[in-house]
């Protein structure tokens, strides 16, 4: 369990000195999001209405983008060679940098959501909820992204690849989480569709560092 | 040689065996597409409101049942291929998914087509059409994986994985017509109950879906074959270089 | 302690890189793979650290098959391969520390100490010369010992003081009962050495 | 000339090899424009009045994705090292990958817009503008994008330090995109904004060879 | 025909490589680089590649300084460097047919064949040995023909057989009136040979 969660505090440590990573992600999540306003017109009641479609669009987009950073660099320098050599299970390794991620890269365009939520005109229990539906959606992205990052590791420049192979898998994660937000402006019940996300978290957290780390030692051979 | 011979005589077996069938499977598809394009353009009667449009049913239902069964078909033999190891599940999965593909893309379109009359646009973002669409996206990174990897045994393992993993899609492409209320229709051959709809439809339906999976049989046992000869032809080839 | 293989064939791309090839290594001794560019000494040893799975064949550990017991296995060996494993904006002390965790082991100052890097133990990695990273990397042998060391060119781009350096760590590592699987071009003029020939009969002329 | 010509035939030579560039490019601005009316739900007259500006955030941001393309790959190898030493001038070895990165990951974008904008629900007549207006403002995108690739070409992910860089410079062509299409739409003379989008075009023509030149001569030192 | 370097100085992150450091090269001479690591060889190779600017200091060529025509002097050098400059996805004979054609010359075959490489000049780069790559890499010597090679560890990963081969090609080289500069470990007893030490006064101990 110590090397386990050694790796998790190995992979924060590295986001925070390669070129502060939280910032980066987090811009660039700022950028997308206000690119629609802009390419949209400023409409309040336009905007107001494709909000939570244009924050969950640019989260999910945000994070494909920071995906290749969880295993392509350690495949690059060799250090996966020697992870897949420890004497932790390749499957909890892959959890762990999965955990970085998700640390790193997503939970801080969680925080800063409300901000631009505001700035797109919602109303005050759409963003809450919306933080929410983030929270319980969102390990889905990391965890079907390792397993993305996982199968084009070895590939020069596949990133786009990645994001091939990724997107469609986030679709269910972008409708129930939009349906959530939606529900709630309109005052309906958005339990079920919370519960929905979970369940796919869930079924990730299971399925896919099995998936990523059988990806893995096919990177390596 | 610079190869296991063991790996080669499963397929040495199975070529025999698909030549075998090849000529029947092509004579049964030109009969079967023959005679289900008649009965589907022809003798069918034409519905009360859409008139002749609905005829579009005959290429588009069974194109959906293809698109969806060779993807299942697909994950069932990649499946073979990662536990089993068997040399011929990987490549025939990959034979298959142009073809599905192509089946996939032909339910699209022709959906699509016959959404302008029945819905007046050519396209919505409801869950059968766009679980339908994502199973397109799948097809398309199945076989982007398969280019990406020099190494065509890795290659095989990588998009099985992918396989696997978007075999998910396909009961939400099935059910999603009662989980969620779409504008599509909601299954009436393929049901727990037995099929719900007039014979003088049915059978043409099913002529096709016979007419496809033929046709599907034939390309497919081209394509296979052209695999493992093209496996064995660089094989050749480098030994060829190293001597 | 022994380390047997039995028949190992390695194929690459659909080519035969070597086959049937055995050795077996018990503690106290050195194995140099030898062999021209390409014979598959890189693959050899990677199929031993168990990176690369053999098509057939077997490796042993200790008279038992690793495949039994993998995990068991994998902490009997260090591998240090073409590539460094080592992050540039992290220092030569914070690398090795993780990697010493990661392997539940805690000889990062005596590591440091051996191989002479402790005057630039704290600068990152990513400005050190070649043969400075090479260091950083070989010290790992020391900070995370293993009975086991299987070392990919270990010396290249080292200079003539740090080779010797490195054949007197060998030398106490065997010395101590360890073992060593060694592939390289250069000549070290160990003592006790057994030779593996890869371009003999069990190798092909791969080109 | 001669090298020049050679270094976009070798470069287009390698986008094809890579795992077939085009298709991925393709298929990921497909999945990004897909993206959004699964978000913002299915009506069909916010779909066409968000159309642009979906189409054009779009390929930005397919873009942007493969600007690392530009210059990273012979940064790693150290073919960036040799490209710099070969007796053409700096400036024209930056156009010519330039050029290269155009043909191979923007050009496609243009040929499949139509197809998207039907989707979207855009008049025929918007879709014509749609494509004019890409072909004439997207040269921008390569010539600004290979300005930012050269400067975070050294960097270790540097992809998202990219983005943050780029998409700001991305913005006027995003704006006076959009209006000539919506110009087109409603009618009214789309002239101007055509003509600013190739003034934008021929202004980076001129300074950006000559910026991403500099920025290499840094990232080599 | 002659290179001479005039009081270089190389500062690297804050940090003093080495200063006041000249020579000078004359046709049909070898200049052997040497130095512990990190003493700044790679550093000075790149620097007289014009890859990396000195502090202070000058490069002539044929007694002009190389500030006064940088494009004429580039094209009469070839740099080889620890990376290989080579795509995987293309084969050998197309990697060495771009860079041929990127210098204006046109030897690629008979390169292929001096470093031995008919034989596999058609599978991609990519699946190639580290040996291999690197005599794909040297073929540029050849295919791209230029006075002063400018070489940092050239042989690092090369087989003995082919060690030999790459002597033969250099001496060939200066025979012919060509010049080199050499940054190796390995002594390779060339005769001839200059050596510059960066060790001594003129560097300073790095660590
Ligand atoms: C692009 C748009 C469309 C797509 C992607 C699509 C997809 C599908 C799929 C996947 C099936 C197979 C369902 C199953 O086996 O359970 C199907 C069946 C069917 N589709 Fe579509 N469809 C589209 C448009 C349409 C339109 C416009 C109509 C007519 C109004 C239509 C009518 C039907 C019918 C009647 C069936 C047979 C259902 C059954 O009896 O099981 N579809 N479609
Ligand atoms: N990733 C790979 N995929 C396919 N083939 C490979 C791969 N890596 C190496 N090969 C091939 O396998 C053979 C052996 O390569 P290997 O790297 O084991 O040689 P080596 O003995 O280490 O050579 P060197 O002395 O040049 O390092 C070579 O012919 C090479 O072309
Ligand atoms: N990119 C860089 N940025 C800053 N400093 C560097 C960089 N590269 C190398 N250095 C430093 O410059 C010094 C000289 O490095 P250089 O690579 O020239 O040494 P070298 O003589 O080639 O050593 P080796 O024999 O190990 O290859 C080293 O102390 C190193 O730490
Ligand atoms: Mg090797
Ligand atoms: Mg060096």
């Amino acid at each position: 369990m110590n090397k386990f969660t050694n790796l998790i505090i190995r992979d924060i440590r590295l986001a925070v000195r390669q070129g502060s990573a939280f910032t980066m992600t987090l811009s660039f999540f700022v950028v997308a999001v206000t690119l629609y306003p802009l390419g949209v017109g400023p409409e309040l009641n336009i905007l107001a209405r494709i909000g939570p479609g244009v924050l969950w669009v640019g989260a999910l987009l945000s994070c494909l983008l920071t995906l290749d950073r969880i295993f392509q660099a350690d495949f690059e320098d060799g250090s996966l060679d020697q992870l897949m050599l420890g004497s932790l299970p390749i499957e909890l390794m892959t959890l762990a940098k999965i955990i970085a991620h998700w640390l790193t890269s997503v939970v801080p365009l969680i925080l800063i959501t409300p901000i631009l939520a505001v700035s797109l005109n919602m109303p005050a229990d759409g963003i809450w909820v919306m933080m929410l539906a983030l929270l319980v959606g969102s390990p889905v992205l990391s965890l079907i992204g390792a397993v993305g990052a996982g199968l084009t590791v070895g590939m020069r420049r596949g990133g786009v690849l990645l994001s091939l192979l990724v997107l469609p898998l986030y679709i269910p994660v972008l409708i129930f989480g939009v349906a959530a937000v939606e529900a709630a402006i309109a005052v309906l019940p958005m339990g079920p569709h919370i519960l929905l996300l979970a369940g796919l978290s869930l079924g990730a957290l299971v399925i896919c560092p099995i998936a990523a780390a059988a990806a893995l030692r096919l990177a390596v051979e | 040689m610079a190869v296991d011979l063991h790996k080669f005589a499963n397929p040495a077996r199975f070529l025999r065996i698909t030549s075998a069938i090849f000529p029947w499977a092509a004579i049964v598809t030109v009969l079967l597409l023959a005679v289900g394009l008649y009965l589907a353009l022809f003798a069918s009667p034409e519905d009360y409101q859409q008139g002749a449009t609905v005829r579009i049913m005959f290429v588009h239902v069974p194109a959906a049942w293809m698109a969806m069964s060779i993807y299942v078909m697909m994950a069932i033999s990649s499946a073979t291929g990662l536990i089993w190891k068997h040399p011929v599940a990987d490549l025939s999965a990959k034979a298959a998914a142009p073809i599905g593909a192509c089946f996939t893309f032909l339910a699209l379109v022709t959906g699509s087509l016959w959404g302008q009359p029945m819905w007046g646009t050519f396209w919505v973002w409801d869950a059968r059409l766009t679980s339908m669409l994502i199973l397109f996206f799948l097809y398309l990174g199945y076989m982007a994986i398969w280019g990406s990897f020099d190494d065509q045994s890795k290659a095989g393992k990588a998009a099985a994985i992918l396989v696997l993993i978007g075999a998910i899609n396909v009961p939400i492409i099935k059910f999603s017509v009662d989980w969620w209320n779409t504008l599509h229709q909601p299954a009436s051959v393929a049901t727990m109950d037995g099929p719900k709809i007039h014979s003088s439809i049915l059978t043409p339906l099913l002529v096709m879906g016979l007419a496809y999976t033929s046709l599907f049989l034939t390309i497919f046992i081209i394509r296979v074959k052209a695999e493992i000869l093209g496996r064995r032809l660089r094989i050749l080839r480098l030994a060829h270089v190293e001597d | 302690m022994s380390l047997t293989a039995i028949n190992l064939r390695c194929i690459r791309q659909d080519r035969l890189i070597f086959t049937d090839l055995g050795f077996s290594l018990k503690a106290g001794e050195i194995l140099w793979v030898q062999g021209r560019n390409g014979a598959g000494k890189s693959s050899l040893l990677r199929m031993i650290a168990g990176l690369l799975k053999p098509v057939s064949g077997e490796i042993q550990w200790k008279g038992a098959s690793v495949k039994e017991d993998p995990d068991g296995y994998q902490d009997q060996f260090r591998y240090i391969g073409h590539q460094e494993a080592l992050k540039p904006v992290l220092s030569a002390r914070e690398n090795l520390q993780f990697w010493a965790d990661f392997s539940g082991s805690h000889n990062v100052s005596a590591a440091l100490k051996e191989f002479d890097l402790e005057k630039i133990a704290d600068s990152p990695v990513g400005i050190m010369s070649a043969g400075q990273k090479k260091r950083t990397n070989l010290a790992r042998l020391i900070s995370s010992p293993a009975p086991l060391w299987i070392l990919d060119e270990p010396i290249s781009s080292l200079d003539t003081h740090y080779i010797e350096l490195f054949k007197k760590q060998l030398e106490k590592h065997v010395a101590a009962g360890g073992m060593a699987l060694l592939a390289t071009h250069q000549d070290l003029n160990l003592p006790s050495v057994h030779k593996l020939d890869l371009d003999g009969p069990r190798g092909r002329n791969n080109e």
